[in-house]
């Protein structure tokens, strides 16, 4: 901790950044971010098994980008996240500045390639219990799973936590705004809140770096992050490419090989 | 250096001379050598061809017990030993499914980790330290015969060319020899049929014998078991096919090699072969 | 609120018999927007539009609906005769009502419903259609031809001559490529370059055609109609101007030993060389790599003797950047080398000779002025072996495709060698002879029946010396796989033909596609063979796929066809059914968020960048921008598009939104 | 399950494949079931994952999608984005529990008349066995007031 401190502290005293992104202690002892753009401010930055959250949503907000580079104390998943924007060119791989652990060591990993490089070392995987419900689901009959879907997504008020908290959903214009057509109803009602969240998971797939971030947020327990990450996950089996490990855009959904193997086209 | 060492039935059996100028050779040049214990037939002649289970467990258990000896590098002298083996892990690598069924055969665990060499590419790796140690050059004109398990199918062996490869010839070269330029190093010499069909062994091994004194070969160095058996063994039958009579010897590249670094020919089971290593006086030999 | 006209077409009986059009014509009264509603026999009769085009004035209306046959038959006329009668054409859509209902469905009710349905669908799109109008870009009437092969050649004749300006860009010093190193041409034997050498003076002498050799495509930007090439114009060391071509520095060059290229490593040339004594432009090169000076820094023989002062050591490559309309790209082949059959000997036997060897072997003017001698010791051949497919429609060598050409030099090849060596007995063996074409079945069966050449069907396997001799080992699959060995003095192995060296790189500069053998994509297998995907790049000859002289031809004449129809207006004019990328007033300028992930979606690479600036000159934003030129309107980036920032004219959210909620 | 069901299917064409392809069904007066209605876009590249939705939303018991066979595109390679944009969406409609049954992705060329005939009859035949989709359609009332 405390080097991790030592570390952004320099990077501000030397003017490497303007702002370090890390998190701090909230309300009701929670973690919650935090931007020290002074050294003092560095001071309440802490980073425990509690610090979830996916830090790289921020970076592409106008106000954030507006301080300058900032360096961002990054989790294996926000890593991946900022991978993918840089490949989606949502951020320059030049305003990449991340503060990485690796054991207790503190490193800089300032480029996407430095990223790239970095994530190779490990395998992040989805976690177990998610895998688990996702297979627990797939196990069910097609009726249960849609009663299970019902079920959950009738507690759903539309509060769009689940898009706001994700870094990929960094569109200035959502579909869910669109109004010439309006494609889903605004409503938070059966059907509005099914297409919603089919749109989302198909919006994500082959772009979700599976952080969870979206399940997290969810005022009402959701498990919407289950969504993206079986759509990933079935691009991913399918078509053999992920999403956060590039700065090199290599999106499913856009390539093609000829010879893609289906069962179902008749 | 220190490697695994899967010698194989024909190593025991009819081409024991291989065993013992391999282990002779590689014990002069510091290699020390690990036999898997407990080993079984690697599958190769007809396992591999009738029963496909039977084709991966028998040289998986091979590689598994080689895992538990903490080897890393296996060497098989016999060439279709070492085929079967690359085959047999290759697979299993490709197709990582089937590895549970293979251990439940097998009763023990199987990583495919060990990497399988043969003995070219193990004495490869020592040619300078052979080029430094031959005392007694083997000043003969050599025809390399590498038969078909070397260096095919090019995609299980991935060593030298599978047409006209070169790795004895660099071999025999660095002890003092001459390779003739051959054509024939990779034709078919009858293999199995050295038991069941031995016409057909006398015609396909007598071309080469024939075509091999043509061009003037002194000997004709082979590295696999089966090789040396149709060229040696069934010589009689050869030169009975052919007409003529072909003295010329054929041996394994671990004797001539022992030869050159001046160890007892008959540690190197010279005495063993069915026509006796004996040379006239050529060319190239008395130029030494 | 809209005033659409709906106009049912009873077809005569065709729709009639089935769909109770009056009936349809009445439902369509009460549909919202529907100002005017008729049913009439023919719609596409002369009465019938007219009837249409009054309708439009009397009723004022902004939009029509055609019920009547498939939008693939008649849309065209229809959409002309609202046009002239002042509606904008994209504002007419056409129900199917007879492919798709009264020709396929049963005479009821249903029927006659689903007919009002159909109608009812394009009636909610017409309310979201907007007027389209045809999209114009200028056209810069100069073309590009890349390659001067016999394909190059013919394309820059048939453009120039169209009165249009060419520029032929050819790597090697000379034009001719591959045709003017052939000796004889099947299937009627006649002297390659008695036929070749003409067309190349004419190109060279054409006032609308400029030859840029010796010269290679550095890149290029721009779209159809609008290119900007760079070319490298390679320093061949000498002043074109002032060099009469008249050899001398070539008789004095001391370094006389260097493999000539043009005799496929045959004979030798000197290090200040012309490829062949007919070279367009007859014009020296000194091959840097070779020549003494630039070797060891001293020689300048040539320099010494060269009567016009025009040898220039120090001249230096040159980039040339021109503005072009259209590009056609024909580049040629290679052969595959006798080096890639490890099973003929890896190359290293001086006899086993590929197929363009065999030419210059033959040639006339080739390095034994066209007597039959083999390369190793300049012996006549008692014996020769042609081998077809080698390496062709052979997976193992990477090539399961047929080279097409092959099976016909090699009858050739054997009848010219059964010609010039009377006594010579000559052997092919094939897999199938695939002779279609034009006199070609003949010409093979005289190769067998007259010229006495032995074909045997089968593979050979394996090619050894002995004595002297090859040893050639292979198989008659006709007599039951009989092993075959022939003792041949000369072995010519047909080799197959393979995208040229450098093909991809070229393929990936001019954003066209290639296939998995590095050949050049047409735009469509049947119906667009001579074009790229790429507007305004068109194809011809061997880059494509292997081709013959006749083929590669009448495609150059096909793709200057094209050319010239592009050239023929000032302007280009196309549909209008392209995608956008939405626009709007500060501070988000447009939807779009700049992800790009559409780029790659676009089988045409009409997606670009677009820089929305400040007044200051900052960059605001970096967003997409399809180019009109080039889009054809798949509407595949729309897909794509998670903000629906890119959408399609003609086909766009609003329209099939509206549609699919009439259903 | 009433004896009366008529099922509602919407089709989505490409123009240079299918739709073509359903023209020549026409010209050669093939006849079948009159439940599909066709819309025309110019590529199933075009198909965007949101039109099937709203087509179950207006209720469709049945949606088929058809375009180029791969390799005939007529824009090359439309086809090839849209099929994987299907093999995920249709993951991920299973996954969801929409019933995947209710969608028919199918390759239907110029020439294939007959083809076209016989999958609009298989596909109601289809529909009509498994009934109205009353799963979705509650949805939609729920939904829409």
């Amino acid at each position: 901790m405390e080097a991790l401190k030592q570390k952004a502290k320099e990077l501000l005293q030397k003017g490497d950044v303007k702002a370090v992104l890390g998190y701090a202690v909230g309300t009701g002892n929670v973690r919650r971010p935090h931007f020290a753009r002074t050294p003092e401010q560095v001071d309440r930055l802490v980073l425990d098994e509690k610090c979830t959250q996916n830090l790289a949503t921020y970076l592409t907000k106008h106000e954030v980008k507006h301080l300058g580079k900032v360096a961002v104390v990054a989790l294996p998943a926000t890593q991946r996240a900022l991978l993918q924007l840089v490949a989606e060119r949502q951020l320059r791989d030049d305003a990449i500045c991340l503060l990485a652990m690796d054991g207790t060591e503190v490193k800089v990993l300032p480029s996407g390639a430095a990223v790239e490089q970095h994530l190779a070392l490990k395998t992040d995987a989805m976690p177990t219990a998610d895998k688990a419900m996702i297979e627990k689901l797939m196990a069910m009959t097609r009726e249960q799973r849609w009663a299970y879907w019902q079920q959950e997504l009738s507690r759903c008020v539309k509060c769009y936590a689940c898009r706001n908290s994700c870094p990929m959903c960094y569109c200035e214009h959502c579909t869910m705004d669109c109004n010439r057509p309006q494609w889903v109803p605004v409503a938070s009602h059966a059907l509005g809140n099914l297409e919603y969240h089919m749109v989302r998971a198909m919006h994500l797939a082959g772009r979700c770096v599976e952080c969870g971030e979206c399940g997290r947020a969810c005022p009402v327990g959701i498990p919407v992050h289950l969504l993206t990450f079986f759509a990933e996950e079935s691009t991913a089996k399918q078509f053999g490419q992920r999403a956060g490990h590039s700065t090199k855009l290599d999106y499913a959904l856009s390539t093609f090989k000829p010879d893609d193997k289906e069962t179902f086209i008749r | 250096m220190r490697i695994g060492y899967y010698p194989g039935c024909s190593l025991l059996g009819s081409s024991r001379e291989f065993d013992e100028s391999t282990r002779a050779v590689l014990t002069a040049l510091g290699v020390e050598l690990t036999e898997v214990s407990d080993w079984n037939c690697c599958g190769a002649s007809s396992a591999h061809v009738l029963n496909h289970e039977l084709s991966l467990a028998l040289p998986a258990r091979i590689l598994a017990l080689a895992e538990q000896a903490g080897i890393t590098e296996i060497l098989a002298p016999c060439a279709a030993c070492s085929n079967r083996l690359l085959s047999a892990q290759q697979e299993l690598a490709a197709h990582p499914e089937k590895i549970a069924e293979i251990e439940a055969a097998i009763g023990m665990p199987y990583k495919g980790t060990a990497k399988i060499v043969n003995i070219l590419e193990v004495l490869g790796r020592l040619k300078d330290q052979i080029a430094a140690k031959t005392t007694k050059p083997f000043a003969k004109k050599v025809a390399n015969y590498y038969g078909c398990l070397l260096v095919r199918p090019p995609r299980v062996v991935n060593f030298d060319r599978p047409e006209d490869p070169q790795s004895m010839d660099l071999m025999v070269k660095a002890v003092g020899a001459t390779p003739v330029e051959w054509p024939f190093k990779t034709e078919c010499c009858g293999a199995a049929f050295s038991v069941t069909r031995t016409d057909i062994v006398a015609k396909l091994s007598g071309k080469l014998v024939k075509d091999a004194v043509k061009r003037g070969a002194d000997v004709i160095v082979v590295a696999c078991p089966m090789c040396h058996s149709n060229l040696d063994l069934r010589r009689s039958e050869i030169n009975e096919y052919l007409g003529e009579q072909h003295g010329i010897p054929a041996m394994f590249i671990t004797q001539v090699i022992g030869l050159a670094l001046g160890l007892d020919p008959v540690a190197l089971g010279i005495q063993r072969h069915m026509v006796p290593v004996e040379f006239k006086e050529t060319a190239a030999a008395s130029a030494q | 609120m809209s005033r659409i006209g709906v106009f049912t077409c009873h077809c005569g009986e065709n729709i009639g018999a089935t769909v109770d059009c009056a009936k349809v014509a009445e439902m369509c009264k009460h549909v919202p927007g529907v100002a005017h509603s008729v049913d009439y026999k023919y719609m596409c009769s002369d009465p019938g539009q007219r009837m249409m085009q009054e309708a439009i004035k009397e009723h004022n209306l902004d939009g029509v609906v055609v019920a009547a046959c498939s939008p693939r038959m008649h849309e065209p006329t229809f959409r002309r005769a609202v046009s002239n009668a002042g509606v904008n054409p994209y504002m007419c859509e056409m129900a199917n009502l007879r492919e798709h209902c009264s020709w396929v469905h049963e005479k009821n009710d249903a029927t006659t419903q689903k007919a009002a349905d159909l109608i009812r669908v394009l009636v909610e799109k017409i309310k979201h259609n907007t007027p389209l109008y045809p999209i114009k870009v200028p056209v810069t009437k100069t073309a590009m031809v890349v390659g001067g092969g016999v394909a190059g050649i013919q394309v820059a004749l048939d453009i120039a001559n169209g009165g249009h300006k060419v520029i032929l860009v050819e790597k090697s010093p000379s034009i001719g490529g591959h045709m003017s190193q052939l000796s004889e041409t099947f299937p009627t034997l006649d002297c390659s370059q008695c036929i070749l050498t003409p067309r190349m003076v004419e190109a060279a002498q054409h006032p609308n055609i400029t030859l840029m050799t010796y010269s290679e495509v550095e890149k290029v930007d721009g779209f159809i109609g609008n290119f900007k090439v760079t070319v490298r114009k390679k320093a061949r060391k000498l002043d074109e101007k002032l060099c009469t071509g008249c050899g001398l520095c070539i008789q004095k060059c001391p370094n006389k030993k260097i493999s000539d290229e043009f005799n496929e490593g045959l004979g030798t040339r000197t290090a200040i060389y012309v490829p062949f004594p007919q070279a367009v432009p007859n014009r020296p090169v000194i091959d840097t790599l070779n020549c003494t000076f630039y070797k060891t820094g001293k020689c300048k023989v040539c320099e010494k003797v060269c009567p016009t002062n025009a040898i220039r050591f120090e001249q230096e490559d040159e980039l040339v950047t021109i503005d072009i309309g259209a590009i056609v790209l024909a580049t040629g082949f290679k052969l595959m080398k006798t080096e890639a059959f490890p099973e003929y000997g890896y190359g290293k036997h001086k006899d086993i000779i590929d197929g363009m060897q065999f030419e210059r072997l033959a040639s006339a003017s080739g390095p034994t002025a066209g007597v039959m001698k083999r390369p190793s010791d300049g012996k006549e051949p008692e014996t020769v072996v042609f081998i077809a497919c080698s390496g062709s429609r052979d997976r193992s060598k990477g090539v399961p495709y047929c080279s097409k050409v092959c099976c016909m030099y090699t009858a050739k090849h054997a009848m010219l060698y059964k010609h010039k060596v009377h006594s010579g007995k000559a052997y092919v063996f094939y897999m199938d002879i695939r002779a279609a074409g034009k006199d070609y079945d003949e010409f093979v069966r005289r190769a067998i029946e007259e010229d006495d050449v032995k074909y045997i069907r089968g593979r050979v396997s394996k090619i050894y010396e002995e004595d002297g001799k090859l040893i050639v080992k292979g198989a008659d699959t006709l007599m039951g796989g009989e092993p075959v060995e022939i003792k041949a003095d000369m072995v010519v192995l047909a080799t197959a033909v393979q995208s040229n060296d450098r093909s991809e790189e070229l393929a990936q500069t001019l954003h066209v596609s290639y296939d998995t053998y590095g050949f050049f994509a047409e735009a469509h297998p049947k119906l667009r063979p001579v074009e790229t995907n790429t507007g305004g790049i068109f194809l011809a000859g061997a880059c494509q796929a292997p081709r013959d002289i006749p083929e590669s031809v009448a495609q150059a004449s096909a793709a200057a066809s094209k050319v010239l129809g592009l050239f023929s207006q000032d302007q280009l004019t196309r549909e209008p059914i392209v995608a956008v990328v939405n626009r709007q007033a500060g501070p988000t300028y447009s939807y779009c968020v700049g992800c790009f992930l559409c780029q790659t979606a676009c089988p045409y690479q009409a997606i670009e960048q677009e820089q929305i600036l400040a007044r200051n000159g900052e960059v605001i934003k970096t967003i997409a921008r399809i180019n009109p030129g080039l889009c054809q309107g798949c509407g595949t980036c729309v897909a794509t598009c998670r903000t629906k920032a890119i959408d399609l004219q003609g086909f766009s959210n609003e329209q099939l939104y509206a549609e699919i909620m009439t259903l | 399950m009433t004896e009366s069901f008529e099922p509602k299917i919407t089709a989505f064409v490409c123009n240079w494949c299918t739709y073509a392809g359903a023209d020549l069904t026409g010209t050669s007066r093939i006849n079948y079931q009159s439940n599909v209605r066709v819309l025309r876009v110019p590529c199933t590249g075009r198909i965007d994952f949101m039109l099937l939705m709203k087509a179950f939303q207006k209720g469709s018991d049945g949606v088929i999608v058809s375009g180029c066979h791969p390799n005939d595109c007529h824009y090359t390679s439309g086809n090839y984005h849209a099929r994987r944009r299907w093999m995920v969406y249709k993951d991920l409609m299973d996954f969801m529990g929409v019933d995947t049954n209710r969608v028919t992705f199918s390759w239907v060329s110029a020439a294939e008349g007959a083809r076209w005939a016989q999958l609009v009859n298989e596909v109601t035949d289809n529909i009509r066995n498994l009934g109205p989709y009353a799963e979705y359609k509650a949805l939609a009332v729920a939904g829409i007031e």
